[in-house]
């Protein structure tokens, strides 16, 4: 027994799902998604727990993070009543009631969610300022603006605040969907065994390949989507391995022969390689959603959120610094690759605080969600 | 240039036009009722029975427009083409083409001689195309005048009916003919066409050979059926499985028409009675949103096809697939009794196309149409047969989609207002 | 005298001789009894056939044509009309249906078909033997109307028919006009109120002099056939006799107050009323069974009141009769879906009342309390499902979906922050009506499904309500919805009407409502000739469909009475008076009491059939006992010899 | 009437055209399919003349598909050269030939 309430939907329709109300229930979303399949029908039961009010029900329901908005819902919704936007206005909501204390409402927010981030841009901003070492403007030094110990301490604290706030809040998304997620009488070992499978699975098929996205019938959005996240993982680990070029971490260098041996050169150049392709497809990938946004030539760019535009154009700014760096380094203008540092750290910073509560965490909710399917399919076809 | 006068010119001979015009000429009204098509009898003669009592269409509509034929009142013109239609002060002049048939109206004799030698076939757009005609033919069966007429575009000129004829009526020499008619008052009852049902691609209406559509299947199912028996179209096989969709193009604003097009629940409810009967073993499931049973007698009928064994299943079908092999299809649903995405396959897919109106040439008819494309009924709340020009009033589904009894309803109502507007007392 | 008859035989183009051997059938009949000449023709209809015949006739002198072609619904006409242009009474000819009845039916047995064939020509052979030349009968017909029910249908009619030059006689059994459109705070497709639809149709009644309305009426007698029918009708006093200046302050100065039943008991009203501002005949009426006389009208109104005015009978004569007495809502049994167990749940009836009461006000009030979330429960008292013996309403309401819908699209633009929850089981707005439902559903209303066999319980929480119900589109998830009023979507059910009925033998279908002749082809003609129905009394519909069938059943008054006589078909029966024994048994058979007693000269009283009210359905030919009665065109001896004929060995 | 008179009121009808109405060939892709609906018939003809069959016989048979078969049998039913004589386990119907010619 489950009570309505008014509220939710009208919640809902603040985050972006205008029209859902429309939907006169024929299913016809659900039978044409290339997502769907048995007990993992989507979307219309998210419509119908959206306008019921049915919040427990929505929010302990995976199928919203199995939805990569394909739009063939949208297309083919014979009242126009935008199944899609509704999956993506619902995410919103669980982003919102997944964070801790509900502070993920503040992104969802036009006002708030541009006023926090000037905050935290200040806040980096005057990080910056009052930590930055004497420049060496002769050459281009990342630790002539801001000390190895700083950026190495900064990286650690923001590392470890993201395990952390991702840990618990992951742990509150699995409140909401554990009910049937590890009951069963499956032996716990067996059960063990599947939760490592299912995470393999998730892994290379989602994380890495998205490969449920690819069932939708554009490809290129999948393609788009799959930049964004290559560039960005690619532009990690350049990031990552130019760090290793200029550090020496924990004193490692000196205490291994093999080490020692490693031309420290060849990092910095992999990492220019693999930054730039990162880059560009990274690059690609924003333009691309960005430039639809724009158009809205399709039912699933045709309404964007406000936070939908703070995230593109976050990402779009972080690689686009990260590219001016480079430039910069090379035509000599080292003030503005310094210049250029100092707004990709503030970006950067700005995308890796904000992380947790903005559209960004939806990454980690679908693979909870993903692995929670795959698992489930594993007890099923057993 | 030949001219007419009348009372009353009614456009649209189908059953709405036929109602009308009888009535009117029972009140004494001179009319010329107008057909564009080569026979009157509209849509309603072409369909098998009625709902919900199931008596054969042909049998209550035959004896119709027997009567409006030899009816002293009504003069009747068909296979025409209206140029104008112009208000004067207290008249109208309506402009027709009288298209030529190449046959003598008034010679032939129906006799079907001339197109059982005739050696052309075409699809016959009477039985949806579901088997050929000749190019030269008689409508269909009942159909009044029972005269043949020539298809220009596809005879060979072989003179094989013109040999054949007894009465010598063939006349390649007819010429089409510009006919003014002068009238107090206009009835538009110009009827309703099915929606384009090709444009949901995902039926594959029009590319799946049995993906039918509602009207092939009413001609299949018809006494006079084009099969002789209930079969299917890609290789004649008595189908066992029948997947009846509702809705197609209606309530979609998508591809369709926002507004429901009334008829179908019934007549597709119609349809899976009547093919039970025919085969009995067969499964026929009529997938549906919401059953719209809601005129007098509707909703018992709907409750013996449930008790007769016709399965109702909700969930609108999203997409229909073929079998290229068998040529069987999939249609695909959300059924709700499961709460599952379901694949079902089927060996005959009945789709019940929604309807739209037939005009859409509003300048011709210069009365306001609505959103739809319907006649915009002026003072609907008083009046439902006036429209937006004093003299011009609407009978039957050319106002929006109506059942055989509401159109006929309508009908006598126009028929009662064109009257009080010739007479205008007060 | 033997007759001299003539026997043609249509080929169809082959529809019949592919089948039928016609030579062989000609054949056979040609020496028989009577037939001068037997012909065979590839088209008798045609003009060449039809020129045969009538030549035929006048060269071999025929007194009796028959022809075996098609059915005859299609071309007996063509032929008694082709007969008749010969100088031949046109009924002596017989049409002998041997394409439906023969050739098709019988395609796969060529042989048994024409012997088929054969037997049914001889039997149309004797047919013509046996009869007499007959003639069309003829009725005055009185050019005057008389329309039951002062409803919109009823008014819809009588101003059409009164444009048309015919003189109406509008009877209503209330003391006022408008029916149950009055009631309605909004209706579609224009938002009016239900009130200004009925003043549009009033301001019209007031200009036209050819319609006479009685109010607080009613029908005592009925008698007569199609076009002159003589009608009783008792019309109760007022006793309110003409119009005054202080009514208002009268009315509010009686002492008693009753529940006003126009806004289904939600308000009061006083003895001496006027159900609202702007109803016809403005003038108030007193409620005997209330009223104690008191005086104190009298001392404002003064000798406007008179108690002492008596009910007065009237007689009219008129051509054609049309009863619009509308419907009833549904009454909930109590405590279905909680009505009357829990104030606030109300029926639509009386929520659009409250609607229109507080037509001017932000919120919705009832009992004192805001409404801000309404349930409304679909399908009460329409499409029941029988559980046990009890009738039950087994047919769909038709109008409620389209209304309700319309309702919630026009609350959520008046009201805001409504919660309103439809729980359904189809909805049903067909036609352009599917824009109300969707307008609903955007602006919020939500939809939820029931099952029948499964339907949502009310009760109490608090003082508000919560309907607990299983949600067919969410797998059927129960679900308790709170809501501040519940209101039950009542369907329309036939009005109570039993001396009506009775006095015009009103034909009532399964439903209840009144049954037309053919549902589809004449849907306002009854089986009486020149009884016909409009509107909701028929079946459930809205205004649109109700004013379009008042507008066809004038049509069909006004082809009725606008002719001076009405030509008859001679189907009717005939006594022999000489035979008749007044066994009465006819008249107790007769389905439309066309038989009565009459004096003929020299022979006493016997049986008399009035032609104009016969139906030429035999039921009375088969039971007098002495074969005095006997149908014109189908006397008993006809059917023997028929009989005889077809059973004759070949 | 024998072939002769046929094939002389042929010419009779021809030459009557020609002179009435200035006899103009039909248009070229009429002929053609005319031709191609004739093969196809003959194809039909030719099969069903050996003994009544079902339409997946005659598609077996000709190598026409099985739609376009049913489609000309139609035409044959309708003027009653064919009729259906059995019905078979798969549920077919097997058509004969009863049509002359």
């Amino acid at each position: 027994m489950v009570r309505t309430n008014p509220n939710l939907i009208r919640e809902i329709k603040k985050l972006g799902a205008f029209d859902i109300t429309a939907c006169y229930s024929c299913g016809e979303c659900t039978a044409i998604c290339p997502l769907s399949e048995n007990n993992f029908e989507l979307p219309r039961m998210m419509i119908r727990y959206s306008i019921l009010g049915l919040e427990d029900k929505l929010l302990s329901s995976p199928q919203l993070w199995l939805c990569y908005y394909c739009g063939e819902c949208s297309e083919s919704c014979p009242r126009d009543a935008d199944p899609g936007a509704l999956m993506m206005a619902a995410r919103r909501y669980s982003i919102i009631k997944y964070s801790l204390g509900g502070i993920a409402r503040i992104f969802y927010s036009k006002i708030m969610s541009i006023v926090s981030l000037i905050v935290l841009s200040i806040i980096a901003g005057l990080g910056i300022y009052l930590f930055k070492e004497s420049l060496d403007l002769t050459r281009f030094d990342p630790f002539s603006l801001l000390s190895y110990e700083f950026i190495h301490t900064a990286g650690l604290v923001l590392a470890v605040y993201i395990a952390v706030i991702a840990l618990l809040q992951g742990i509150k998304m699995y409140n909401y969907i554990k009910h049937s997620a590890l009951e069963g009488n499956l032996p716990a070992g067996t059960k063990v065994k599947n939760l490592i499978k299912s995470f393999f699975i998730v892994l290379f098929r989602e994380a890495l390949a998205e490969q449920r996205y690819s069932k939708c019938e554009r490809q290129s959005r999948y393609v788009a989507h799959l930049a964004i996240f290559w560039g960005f993982i690619l532009l990690f680990i350049a990031t990552t391995l130019d760090y290793l070029k200029n550090s020496n971490i924990l004193g490692l260098r000196e205490s291994y022969e093999i080490l020692k041996a490693i031309d420290i050169e060849i990092f910095g150049v992999l990492a220019r390689i693999i930054g730039i392709i990162g880059g560009l497809i990274g690059v690609y990938g924003s333009i691309y959603f960005i430039y639809k946004r724009l158009i809205k030539d399709d039912v699933y760019s045709e309404y964007s959120h406000a936070s939908d535009w703070v995230f593109l154009v976050l990402i779009f700014l972080v690689i686009l610094t990260g590219f001016l760096i480079d430039i910069f380094i090379y035509t000599n203008m080292f003030l503005l690759a310094y210049a250029m540092f100092a707004a990709h750290l503030i970006f950067a910073f700005d995308l890796i605080v904000t992380a947790p509560f903005t559209k960004f965490a939806h990454f980690g909710y679908r693979l909870i969600a993903v692995w929670f399917y795959e698992y489930q399919k594993l007890k099923i076809s057993k | 240039m030949n001219k007419l006068a009348c009372d009353v010119v009614v456009i649209g001979g189908g059953i709405a036009g036929i109602q009308a015009s009888l009535d009117l000429a029972n009140m004494n009204y001179k009319v010329i009722l107008l057909d564009s098509g080569p026979s009157i009898g509209g849509k309603m003669i072409l369909l098998s029975k009625t709902f919900p009592t199931l008596d054969c269409a042909s049998c209550i509509a035959t004896p119709r427009m027997a009567e409006s034929t030899h009816h002293p009142n009504i003069k009747i013109l068909t296979y025409l083409q209206i140029v104008s239609i112009d208000k004067h002060d207290s008249s109208f002049e309506i402009k027709i083409l009288k298209k030529p048939r190449y046959v003598d109206e008034s010679k032939c004799i129906g006799c079907g001689r001339c197109s059982e030698v005739c050696p052309v076939e075409v699809p016959n757009e009477y039985e949806g195309g579901l088997v050929p005609r000749k190019a030269i033919y008689i409508p269909f069966p009942n159909s009044l005048p029972n005269v043949a007429l020539i298809d220009k575009e596809n005879c060979i000129k072989c003179g094989a009916c013109e040999r054949v004829c007894p009465v010598k009526a063939i006349d390649r020499n007819q010429k089409q003919e510009e006919v003014l008619i002068e009238a107090k008052a206009v009835i538009i009852a110009t009827g309703i066409d099915l929606i384009d049902y090709s444009k949901k691609i995902e039926y594959g209406g029009g590319k799946y050979v049995n993906v039918l559509s509602s009207y092939q299947f009413e001609r299949i199912l018809n006494a006079t059926h084009p099969y002789g028996h209930i079969l299917r179209p890609s290789d004649g096989k008595i189908p066992r499985n029948i997947g009846y969709v509702l809705c197609v193009g209606s309530r979609d604003l998508n591809w369709g028409v926002k507004y429901c097009s009334a008829v179908c629940c019934m007549y597709s409810i119609k349809h899976a009675i009547m093919a039970l009967h025919h085969l009995h073993d067969a499964e026929i499931t009529i997938y549906y949103m919401d059953i719209r049973t809601y005129g007098k007698g509707f909703e018992e009928f709907y409750n013996r096809a449930v008790k007769e064994g016709v399965k109702f299943v909700r969930g609108k079908v999203a997409k229909i697939e073929e079998d290229p092999e068998t040529k069987d299809l999939f249609v695909y649903l959300e059924n709700f009794d499961t709460g599952k995405v379901e694949i079902r396959r089927h060996d005959l897919v009945v789709l019940a196309v929604g309807i739209v109106p037939t005009i859409n040439d509003s300048a011709l008819f210069k009365a306001k149409l609505n959103v739809y494309g319907f006649i915009e009924r002026k003072l609907i709340d008083v009046d439902p047969a006036s429209t937006s020009i004093d003299g011009i009033f609407v009978a039957g589904t050319a106002a929006g989609p109506m059942d055989i009894p509401d159109t006929i309803t309508s009908a006598s109502a126009a028929a009662m207002k064109a009257a009080l507007y010739i007479e205008r007392k007060g | 005298m033997a007759k001299r008859i003539g026997v043609y035989v249509c080929h169809c183009g082959g529809n019949i001789s592919d089948t039928v051997d016609v030579e062989k059938v000609v054949e056979a009949i040609k020496n028989y009894p009577g037939v001068v000449v037997a012909k065979h023709f590839m088209f008798m209809c045609a003009d060449a056939g039809q020129k045969m015949i009538e030549e035929d006739i006048k060269k071999y002198n025929l007194d009796g044509v028959v022809v075996a072609s098609c059915s005859p619904k299609l071309h007996e006409m063509t032929f008694r009309n082709c007969v008749a242009r010969a100088g031949l009474n046109p009924y002596l000819f017989y049409h002998v249906n041997i394409r439906e009845d023969v050739s098709w039916a019988h395609s796969d047995n060529p042989e048994e078909a024409t012997k088929k064939a054969i037997r049914h020509v001889k039997a149309g052979i004797e047919y013509v033997r046996h009869a007499k030349p007959l003639e069309k009968i003829k009725v005055k017909t009185i050019p005057s109307v008389l329309i039951i029910g002062g409803g919109i249908a009823g008014i819809r009619a009588a101003l059409d028919l009164s444009r048309m030059g015919v003189n109406v006689f509008l009877v209503e059994k209330s003391p006022f006009l408008g029916g149950r459109t009055a009631q309605i705070w909004k209706v579609f497709p224009t938002g009016e109120t239900g009130k200004e639809i009925v003043r549009r149709l009033i301001e019209e009644l007031k200009k036209r002099d050819n319609i006479a309305v009685y109010t607080n009426a009613e029908i005592e007698s009925f008698s007569g056939f199609l076009g002159n029918f003589t009608v009783k009708i008792k019309v109760y006093p007022r006793y309110i006799v003409k119009k005054h200046p202080r009514i208002t302050e009268a009315i509010k100065k009686c002492p008693i107050e009753v529940p006003n039943e126009f806004d289904y008991g939600l308000t009061k009203r006083k003895a001496i009323y006027i159900p609202y501002e702007g109803a016809y005949p403005d003038l108030p009426v007193i409620d005997m069974k209330h009223c104690n006389k008191c005086g104190e009208c009298v001392k404002i109104l003064g000798d406007a009141v008179d108690f002492n005015q008596q009910p007065q009978t009237i007689t009219l004569n008129v051509g054609a009769v049309i009863v619009a007495t509308g419907f009833d809502a549904y009454e909930p049994k109590e405590g279905e879906f909680g009505y009357k167990k829990f104030q606030n749940v109300i029926t639509l009836p009386q929520f659009e009342r409250i609607l229109d009461i507080s037509n001017n006000e932000e919120k919705i009030m009832f009992n004192g309390k805001e409404v801000k979330s309404i349930a409304f429960i679909y399908c009460v008292g329409s499409r029941q499902i029988p559980t046990g013996p009890e009738k039950v309403n087994e047919y769909c309401s038709r109008y409620c979906c389209s209304v309700t819908t319309h309702l919630n699209a026009e609350l959520f633009k008046k009201f805001k922050d409504l919660t309103i929850y439809n729980i359904y089981r189809d909805i049903r707005t067909y036609g352009k009506y599917e824009t109300y439902y969707e307008e609903a559903g955007r602006k919020g209303a939500v939809f939820i499904r029931y099952d029948p066999n499964d339907p949502p319980q009310v009760c109490a929480e608090g003082d508000k309500l919560l309907v607990t119900v299983r949600d067919l589109l969410t797998n059927r998830e129960e679900i308790e919805i709170p809501v501040d009023l519940v209101v039950l979507v009542t369907g329309m059910v036939a009005r109570e009407n039993k001396k009506l009925e009775d006095i015009l033998k009103l034909p009532i279908g399964r439903d209840g409502f009144y049954q037309e002749i053919h549902p589809k082809l004449r849907p306002v003609e009854t089986n009486i000739a020149g009884i016909l129905i409009a509107g909701t009394c028929q079946g459930p519909r809205n205004i649109q469909e109700t004013l379009a069938s008042a507008s066809a059943a004038a049509a069909k008054a006004a082809s009725i009475v606008l002719r001076e006589t009405i030509e008859l078909e001679p189907l009717v029966a005939f006594v022999d008076p000489s035979k008749c024994n007044l066994s009465k048994l006819c008249m107790k058979e007769c389905p439309v009491n066309a038989i009565q007693e009459k004096e003929y000269e020299g022979l006493g009283v016997k049986a008399w059939v009035n032609e104009a009210l016969c139906i030429g359905c035999g039921a009375c030919v088969a039971v007098c006992p002495t074969e005095a009665i006997q149908l014109k065109t189908l006397s008993t001896d006809q059917i023997r010899a028929m009989i005889k004929a077809m059973a004759e060995e070949i | 009437m024998s072939g002769k008179e046929v094939s002389r009121e042929k010419r009779n009808t021809f030459l009557y055209l020609r002179e009435k109405i200035g006899f103009k060939a039909p248009p070229k892709e009429l002929q053609e399919r005319l031709k191609e609906q004739n093969e196809i018939k003959k194809k039909i003809l030719e099969a069903l003349k050996t003994g009544p069959k079902t339409v997946p016989e005659i598609a077996k048979e000709t190598g026409i598909d099985t739609y376009t078969i049913f489609w000309y049998l139609m035409t044959y039913l309708r003027y009653k050269q064919i009729e259906p004589v059995e019905k078979t386990d798969e549920g077919y119907w097997k058509y004969k030939w009863v049509g002359g010619r």
